[in-house]
């Protein structure tokens, strides 16, 4: 704090707009999924939802640029970028608690062991396994077959966490002023992100198509496409992030003290990257 | 995330002055111009403006759900099907408790978050102002799309506010989709309003106020916010995997394909209780702001309410099966959820006994938040009291989703929750508006909603232990007099609502009694040294601040 | 560190004599605090988690 | 501003509110206002718990209003009263934090050991598995290969008003689930759709029924007698009306019911056989009406248009044509309708005479019958 009076931003339209949109996102979606109607409002949502997330971030990068954020606005951006990787990881914590009770609760007590044992009255011929091919009621149908994690999956690992590695190598390029390196490191990790997607998106086709590996494959299937889809969607929105700040990067943005906005697609990538090692122990290894 | 103290201003920029606070009032200087009409509440970004709108919002849910409430009331008042057919009473209890706890209470709380936390702490504003727009904005949107789902084929969600699986899931309405989306924005709202409470309180405090000197009110916010933060996206979580065995075809809550009903209400319930939480710690903080003003002592034991606050805000996440004692838990859970729900009572009884403590010995004169505040205490500590009887499973056994439950947590939520979102309105609404509320309606009011809540609830118990279960239409003939006296309590306080109105119109209207800016007598801190009505924007610059244990005015 | 313990414990009961937390406050870093409140809190867990078994035993 | 009036006022109503109560609870001898105490061990031991934490309760409220009251009373400022300077005081604070633990853990200990005993359903004499539907129970004896559902007894006059209800009004049911005194029952519970709890106050069991797992309970009641419960957990439209009444009886009276059961099966076996009159179809089929359709298509046929189609000049239900659409309708449900399927839930008897009286009551003209012999043919051509 330079002075001590506080830094109050302007009234921005971006907030209301973006709201209008993501009703049209929720009426569309909700239209969709019931009535098969909808893809209008969906489109017009999801498109608009986009257009405000980039004229909201622009007005935000002018201010920042033309120096309007003092050191008190920087922690609240701090601040508020931690909380909500902490909501983050809260909402991981639900899907990876779910696969934990299935693993040791649930299908156990269906197979006739532990405390409610006595269910398997009702499922005489289930046998528990993990990974679940045949679910309780065999007309479910479970999977043929399941990914090896030692595969594509391996290789997916080994990716993000070099772009971890390649992002932190560019964040000390950002400290040092050395653009050009910033420049490649970043270009680096887009590409490590970039082929991880695609990976996923071969080895999604080969599961659904090849090893009858879909949601609708009992227990196993709903939570692998649960957990890993999910991660995808943040990997996903993580690249958006990333190609975002290399844009800022190729027209001159950040200062070696200031450049939060780096540093906070930075931590988001991190913990994407943090969920991906727990997935490929748990939902692939174990 | 605790921040370092913000660093002490080098000098007193000409903040050490009156009451009426010379630099504590915006300057014209170098505000943004205001929009105006419509559009100027669309747009705001103010703090004052945006606290303004929750509580209008709330407000405004409260009759809505009242309303449906009244509906059930009146199918209840009679055994046999009188007045509305069982799938339509099914969407009012359900609608009923979906907007009060999302649409009314939540946002009531947020919205004296959002007018209080900033004066209370010496802060401009809050600190992310287009994101508050934003989360206030997201709950009209939220909850219109789910009072449309009443008007669908089928009708709206007719589960009950914790729409178990899989009546909420394969059983469910067509709606149930919409019912989730709209669930999904109001928690992204409520995430993004706890984000910027918490940025708030540890970075924009006046400088020299540590975290120990904060209103307690600050404090239960601060952790109340971490309690959003950490179950919204749980229920969330738990939302989607609804949305994906509604509609492609997962099995996460049927056995068939190997997953669990009872999976439901463990992630729903791991959200649900630190949520029940969410909805009193606030009211805590609200009620050890009025009592010590008109006791004229300091709040006794200050720090045991801050750590009996955060013990209970930790306590919560680790009790939350006690929801389900009947599900047929194993014996050794059924013992954890048990005992360690049992041990919440000791933090919540540590906080009764220190308001009487305050009381004791002080100087007591009854105004209207006071009646609210003291009315709070005796009926919250009954709510409590069922509590702990709830939480011994076996006794709980015959409990369970009995009215003796409906009785227990209304009132926890309003004798309780509610009356202490009554107290702070009648505490702060000469802050607000510049004028003291009305004291006539203000006692007809109170008077009103004391016997009415309390005939509406009181004998719930009873109607409970004799058998009823809760969500049911038609009852047999020995629970009559009993569900005839609470419908007559539930309209009378209900209709006397409309007097709250009455008060706030003419508060909004300056009728009445000019206040100064301490407009009470024993009022300590930092909002009380703006002027009434509070200017739009306040504390330009770090106001000057003197801890309560340094105050010369009270000790 | 034996104080901080003390602390967080008299925390989880809700007493503490003013002198002490004065004491307390001085410090300039809340994150013992925090860590410890965090561990002590899972110990807490624990403890109740194995009372419950060995009663259901 | 005002002083103390209000209090007095106050504490005025609250006696009045609490004098109507015992005077409400008073007129209605036959409910009371507490828990029964019930007819097993396990219910008394409850009731006893419940009954200690409850006076715990009320002395904690004693106490802790007498001292608040007391202050309120005492430090008015009208009264000018000078207000102390002290805001916290150690001792104090641990005795009203360790005081509540004690008598927590004080209560936690019989508690823990009433539900160790609730826990042990080992070495049960007979078992009942008890299957929730959506809104029935379904009773079937384990080691007796007998089984059947037990609907709402109330008719529906009374539920609309067009009828006095009678004293157990939404508390009895057509076929009751009987059981021996003195013997260590064990109940299974399970579902066919949605969460039901099977709840009857007397036995001090409540157990949700979750479908696709099976929770325990077990009970031994003392006195023969009968004892009503309810569904206590949200399980859709009827969830009301779904009734639960266990029939404690002597074993010798048991060994009778049973017995009658047997051969109650065997003539509903033989039934299926033999040619039905038109009398005796319609007779039961209005009995399986009532029972089962009249609730969404109503007694006379109506229906609640567009959920609920009406039966009555249904062109299904008057014509020959319709006649294979109706029966595949009551057999296997519509499906994206709340019309469910009864292959599995009634007898071939019930559903042929339900059928046949559908196409001749309320003026329908179909003027066929529907033997059973005819439905059970087609269900084991399946």
């Amino acid at each position: 704090m330079s002075t001590s009076s506080y830094y109050v931003p302007a009234t921005s339209k971006w907030p209301i707009i973006s709201v209008i949109f993501l009703g049209f996102l929720a009426v569309g979606a909700g239209m969709l999924m019931t009535s098969g109607s909808g893809l209008i409002p969906f489109l017009i949502g999801f498109v608009g939802t986009l257009w405000v997330m980039y004229g909201w971030f622009m007005d935000v990068f002018k201010e920042s640029q033309a120096g309007l954020y003092d050191a008190q606005m920087d922690r609240s951006f701090r601040q508020g970028m931690a909380w909500f990787i902490f909501s983050e990881v809260m909402f991981f914590a639900a899907f990876f608690g779910t696969l934990f009770y299935i693993r040791v609760f649930a299908l156990p007590w269906l197979d006739g062991e532990g405390a409610k044992g006595v269910t398997a009255l009702l499922w005489p011929d289930f046998v528990a396994t993990w990974p679940l091919m045949t679910t309780p009621d065999p007309s479910i149908g479970g999977p043929d077959a399941i990914v090896n994690p030692w595969t594509l999956p391996l290789i997916n690992t080994l990716l993000l966490v070099a772009s971890s590695i390649t992002l932190t190598f560019a964040h000390h390029a950002l400290k040092h002023q050395d653009r050009k390196k910033l420049i490649n490191w970043l270009v680096a990790t887009l590409v490590l992100g970039g082929v991880f997607l695609v990976i996923q998106g071969i080895e999604y086709v080969h599961a659904w198509t090849e090893l009858g590996l879909t949601l609708q494959a009992g227990i196993y299937g709903a939570t692998f496409f649960l957990l890993t889809g999910f991660h995808g969607v943040h990997v996903t929105i993580g690249l958006i992030i990333l190609a975002v700040m290399l844009v800022r990067v190729l027209k001159g943005h950040f200062t070696p003290d200031q450049h939060f906005a780096f540093e906070a697609s930075a931590w988001y990538w991190h913990f994407v990257d943090v969920v991906w090692i727990g997935l490929f122990l748990f939902v692939y290894v174990f | 995330m605790v921040p370092e103290l913000p660093p002490r201003p080098d000098k007193h920029q000409a903040i050490s002055d009156t009451a009426a606070g010379g630099s504590a009032v915006d300057q014209g200087g170098h505000h943004h111009e205001q929009p105006t009409g419509l559009l100027r509440w669309l747009l705001t970004t103010n703090h004052k403006e945006i606290g303004t709108l929750y509580m209008l919002f709330a407000l405004l849910m409260f009759f809505i759900g009242g309303t449906m409430a009244l509906i059930v009331r009146a199918e209840l008042f009679q055994p046999g099907m009188t007045f509305v057919v069982p799938e339509f009473f099914n969407q009012m209890t359900t609608m009923h408790g979906l907007i009060m706890v999302f649409g009314a209470i939540m946002p009531a709380f947020v919205g004296l978050a959002n007018w209080l936390i900033p004066v209370q702490i010496g802060a401009p504003d809050m600190a992310l102002p287009r994101l508050n727009n934003f989360s206030f904005w997201l709950l009209p949107v939220s909850f219109t799309i789910l009072l449309s789902t009443l008007f669908m084929e089928g009708g709206g969600p007719n589960f009950g506010w914790t729409f178990y699986a899989p009546l909420s899931t394969t059983y469910g309405p067509p709606s149930t989709s919409f019912f989730i989306l709209a669930m999904h924005l109001a928690g992204i709202s409520s995430i993004l309003g706890a984000i910027n409470i918490i940025a708030t309180i540890l970075n924009l405090r006046t400088p020299n106020m540590r975290l120990m000197d904060m209103p307690l009110f600050v404090w239960t916010w601060l952790i109340t916010a971490f309690l959003l933060i950490a179950v919204m996206p749980v229920l969330a979580g738990v939302i989607t995997m609804m949305l994906l065995d509604i509609n492609f075809g997962t099995s996460f809550f049927d056995a068939a394909g190997g997953g669990d009903p009872v999976l439901f209400q463990h992630l729903f319930w791991f959200f649900g209780h630190p949520e029940v939480y969410i909805m009193i710690l606030p009211a805590f903080g609200i009620v050890s702001a009025i009592v010590p003003t008109f006791a004229r002592k300091r709040l006794f034991g200050y720090a045991s309410m801050v750590y009996a606050t955060a013990s209970i805000a930790l306590l919560s996440f680790v009790v939350w099966a006690h929801h389900m004692f009947t599900v047929g838990l194993p014996l050794t859970a059924q013992l954890f959820f048990m005992y360690s729900t049992m041990l919440i009572a000791v933090p919540t009884g540590v906080k009764v006994f220190n308001w009487i403590a305050t009381l004791f010995r002080g100087s007591i004169s009854f105004e209207l938040p006071m009646l609210f505040s003291l009315a709070f205490i005796v009926q919250f500590t009954i709510g409590g009291l069922s509590g702990v009887m709830l939480a011994i499973a076996p006794v709980d056994f015959q409990y369970h989703d009995t009215y003796f439950v409906v009785a227990h947590f209304h009132y926890v939520l309003v004798p309780g929750a509610v009356f202490a979102i009554l107290a702070a309105a009648y505490y702060w609404l000469p802050k607000w508006s510049g004028v003291y509320p009305n004291v006539k309606l203000g006692l007809a009011h109170f008077w009103l909603s004391v016997i009415g809540v309390n005939l509406t609830f009181f004998p719930m118990h009873f109607s409970g232990l004799a058998g009823m279960p809760r969500r049911i239409p038609d009852y047999a003939l020995q629970f009559a007099d009993f569900n005839m006296l609470s419908s007559i309590g539930g309209f009378l306080f209900g209709i006397s609502q409309l007097l709250f109105v009455a008060v706030i119109v003419l508060c909004i209207r300056k009728k009445g009694e000019k206040a100064p800016a301490q407009a009470w007598e024993g009022a300590e801190g930092l909002e009380w040294q703006l002027p009434s009505p509070a200017p739009l924007h306040t504390f330009d610059t770090p106001p000057e601040f003197i801890p309560e244990r340094d105050s010369p005015s009270r000790h | 560190m034996l104080q901080v313990i003390k602390s967080v414990l008299a925390a989880f009961l809700g007493v503490q004599s003013e002198k002490n937390r004065q004491q307390d406050f001085q410090s300039r870093s809340p994150w013992p605090f925090i860590v410890t409140g965090v561990v002590m809190t899972l110990v807490f867990v624990l403890v109740v988690a194995s009372v419950a078994r060995w009663a259901a035993s | 501003m005002h002083s103390l009036l209000p209090f007095g006022r106050w504490l005025l109503v609250l006696c009045v509110i609490f004098a109507s109560q015992v005077q409400a609870a008073a007129i209605n001898t036959s409910s009371g206002w507490n828990l029964p105490p019930g007819v097993t061990s396990i219910s008394q031991e409850i009731f006893s718990l419940h009954m200690i934490i409850f006076w715990i309760c009320v002395a904690i409220a004693v106490v802790v209003f007498g001292v608040m009251f007391w202050s309120l009373f005492a430090y008015r400022k009208s009264k000018g009263a000078k207000p102390a300077n002290f805001h916290e005081n150690t001792t104090v604070e641990v005795i009203w934090t360790a005081v509540p633990l004690l008598i927590l853990i004080a209560m936690a200990i019989p508690a823990t050991a009433t539900l160790k005993k609730i826990y042990d359903t080992s070495d049960a004499d007979i078992d009942i598995l008890v299957t929730g539907y959506q809104w029935r129970w379904h009773y079937q004896y384990v080691e007796e290969d007998l089984s059947f559902f037990s609907n709402l007894g109330t008719p529906r006059s009374q539920i609309l008003g067009e009828e006095d209800k009678g004293d157990f009004y939404l508390l009895e049911v057509d076929n009751p689930l009987v059981v021996p005194v003195g013997k260590k029952i064990r109940f299974l519970f399970t579902s066919n759709d949605v969460i039901h709890a099977w709840w009857v106050p007397d036995l001090a069991i409540k157990k949700d029924t979750i479908p696709g797992f099976i929770n325990e309970s077990w009970t031994i009641i003392d006195e023969p007698g009968t004892y009503r419960g309810q569904c206590a957990e949200l399980c859709g439209r009827d969830h009301a009306y779904m009734p639960i009444e266990v029939r404690a009886v002597s074993q010798e009276t048991y060994d009778e019911w049973l017995e009658e059961q047997r051969q109650m099966l065997a003539e509903d076996a033989a039934g299926s056989q033999r040619e039905w009159t038109m009398d005796e179809l319609m007779d039961r089929g209005k009995g399986v009406y009532n029972t089962y359709c009249a609730a969404c298509h109503q007694a006379d046929g109506s229906g609640m248009p567009p959920a609920f189609p009406a039966l009555k000049n249904n062109p299904m239900m008057i014509t020959e044509e319709g006649r294979d659409a109706h029966i595949d309708a009551v057999l296997y449900g519509r499906s994206g309708t709340s019309m469910p399927a009864y292959s599995g839930t009634l007898s071939v008897a019930d559903i042929a005479a339900v059928i046949t009286y559908e196409r001749n009551a309320w003026g329908n003209d179909a003027g066929d019958r529907v033997q059973p012999s005819e439905i059970s043919e087609m269900l084991s051509d399946d």
